[in-house]
């Protein structure tokens, strides 16, 4: 019934519970949406880490990532990220939480990239 | 008066016991497949600290906060909201429809929706107007029920679907068709 | 140095890892602000809890309280709560983890609340 | 050449251990009170990992990765994306001036920032335009830092501190300066 999406989702955050909730969160609507987390830093301190968002990206199957972050420091090292990496990266400035909630919910229901994009515009606070 | 009540709501807790996976079967399709957890959980503790005072606001009220604490999902505060609403006109009259009128403005109020946005509401206002009529029956329950499949959500997790939402049983309206059932099975539809 | 600040933060959130990652997230930056989480079920399970935002929102000691969520039926719980209590609740229908940051940081830092709500006013995103 | 690069680096990184505190106090002011934990942890891994193949662009390339990989904050990225386009520079011209224009504009590309926003470009920039007119001194750098105290935050953590960051001198700076000095130190301010 469900098509394999072509995007999965990435979380980054600068707490490691923030990135393991939200996927816990988004897991409960989006069970076949691929959704990964990377946050905190190396030692689960606050912060955000290349390594870690690096190895996130680089371990997708999907073709395409969606990266939600939380604070603009984040998007620092995702920008560094999508610099470096084959994947396609598409960094979303939205509101975290809220975007990637509405994001996995559309994916897992097949919605079109027109729609999610229309759901989401209200969300662009960065 | 309180004894039909108390059945009403012990039969609606027996009910959601027995349609928990179905209700999140239902809350799979078009949200996060709780639904049936949620109010089984609720209708646990329902049962276990149901009011013994007599009083038919006591009655409605310890049952709104038993929701309220234990459900956890939207349907918590709403299916609260609407009891407390039940407990507080429940002391003004005797008259079932303005109370179900009371419980359904509660939901509207609580989750800022109306009718056709495929929720819970959209069995509590035409449960209303047929009780308004005296012409509710099991049957016409069922039939606006089956008739949240055609609608598109509005309000709630599966807004986010559109269009994909229709075709499906809004599951907070199948709780509240049990509730309904229950309603009448309990002879609570009239005083 | 710092005055005690009269208005404490309350997170509420469907998961109890979100409400607590969120708070560390505050806390690095906002150490005098009082700041509680209020999240997931009783039982830790995903959704919010009436009576756990209620105790939370009893326990301050602060008269008012800014309190952020996530998904909407968070607001609902809230919203009832705000009825029944005595504290001067002021739910901020802003982006969550981002507007819960902006505040604290802004309250710790002796703001106006002027400028925080001017400051919040592009995140209100609910 | 490439000895007096890596002198630099562990000058650098030398210093950041020493003033792990302080840069830290400098963050707990108008931040997070991270910067001094971040860059010293950035500053191990850079000695433990510093390249030995006699290649300039390569010892800058594996700082960038080091303090790009530890750091953790937005200095992170910032440093990192600045070493890297001194690794890149290196291997066009021995212009020093040329190197930290490179890297001063990396800075300004990652965190979309401009001279006076109060972050470390506000040592990047007057530095390279001393270097580039063979003026810069310790003084100067110790100027510099001492300079942002007067401006108002517009990037990063300090920025919502709004006028209540004006006093304070921003952290990313302070490192910056330490950074600078290392250069003098090093003689890696000339080829
Ligand atoms: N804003 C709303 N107004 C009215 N009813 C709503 C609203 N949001 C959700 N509902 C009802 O709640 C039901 C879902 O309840 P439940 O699954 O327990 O909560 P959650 O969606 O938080 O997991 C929906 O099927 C719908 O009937
Ligand atoms: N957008 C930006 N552009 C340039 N420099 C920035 C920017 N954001 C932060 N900085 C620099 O980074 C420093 C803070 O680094 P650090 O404390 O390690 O990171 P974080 O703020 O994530 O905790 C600031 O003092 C400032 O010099
Ligand atoms: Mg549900
Ligand atoms: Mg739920
Ligand atoms: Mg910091
Ligand atoms: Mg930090």
């Amino acid at each position: 019934m469900l098509i394999m999406p072509e995007i999965g989702i990435l979380l980054v955050s600068h707490v490691r519970e923030i990135g393991d909730g939200v996927l816990r969160l988004l897991k409960e609507v989006a069970g076949d949406v691929t959704i990964k987390a990377a946050a905190g830093t190396e030692d689960n301190g606050v912060g955000t880490s290349f390594d870690r968002i690096n190895e996130a990206v680089t371990s997708f199957e999907e073709p395409r990532i969606w990266a939600f972050y939380d604070l603009g420091s984040a998007k620092m090292n995702l920008d560094l990220v999508s610099e470096t990496t084959d994947k396609n990266l598409e960094i979303q400035d939205v509101s975290f939480v809220e975007g990637a909630y509405v994001a996995a919910a559309m994916l897992q229901a097949n919605a079109s990239e027109d729609s999610i994009h229309s759901e989401l515009k209200p969300l662009k606070i960065k | 008066m309180v004894d039909k009540i108390k059945k009403w709501l012990e039969l609606f807790a027996a009910q959601l016991h027995e349609k928990k996976t179905y209700l999140s079967e239902l809350d799979s399709a078009i949200g996060d497949g709780d639904h049936g957890n949620n109010m089984a959980r609720g209708a646990d503790f329902l049962l276990k600290s149901l009011d013994q005072s007599g009083d038919t606001s006591a009655v409605f009220k310890n049952a709104a906060m038993a929701l309220l604490s234990k459900v956890g999902g939207a349907s918590g505060p709403l299916y609260g909201s609407a009891l407390l609403a039940l407990s507080k006109k429940a002391g003004e009259t005797d008259d079932r429809s303005e109370w179900i009128a009371a419980g359904a403005e509660a939901i509207a109020h609580r989750g800022k929706s109306e009718a056709g946005d495929k929720t819970m509401l959209d069995v509590w206002l035409p449960v209303q107007k047929a009780l308004a009529d005296g012409t509710l029956t099991h049957e016409k329950i069922d039939a606006f029920v089956a008739e949240t499949k055609s609608l598109k959500a509005k309000k709630g997790r599966a807004s986010y679907l559109g269009d994909r939402s229709v075709g499906h049983i809004d599951p907070g309206a199948q709780s509240s068709g049990y509730l309904f059932h229950a309603f009448l099975e309990a002879g609570a539809d009239h005083a």
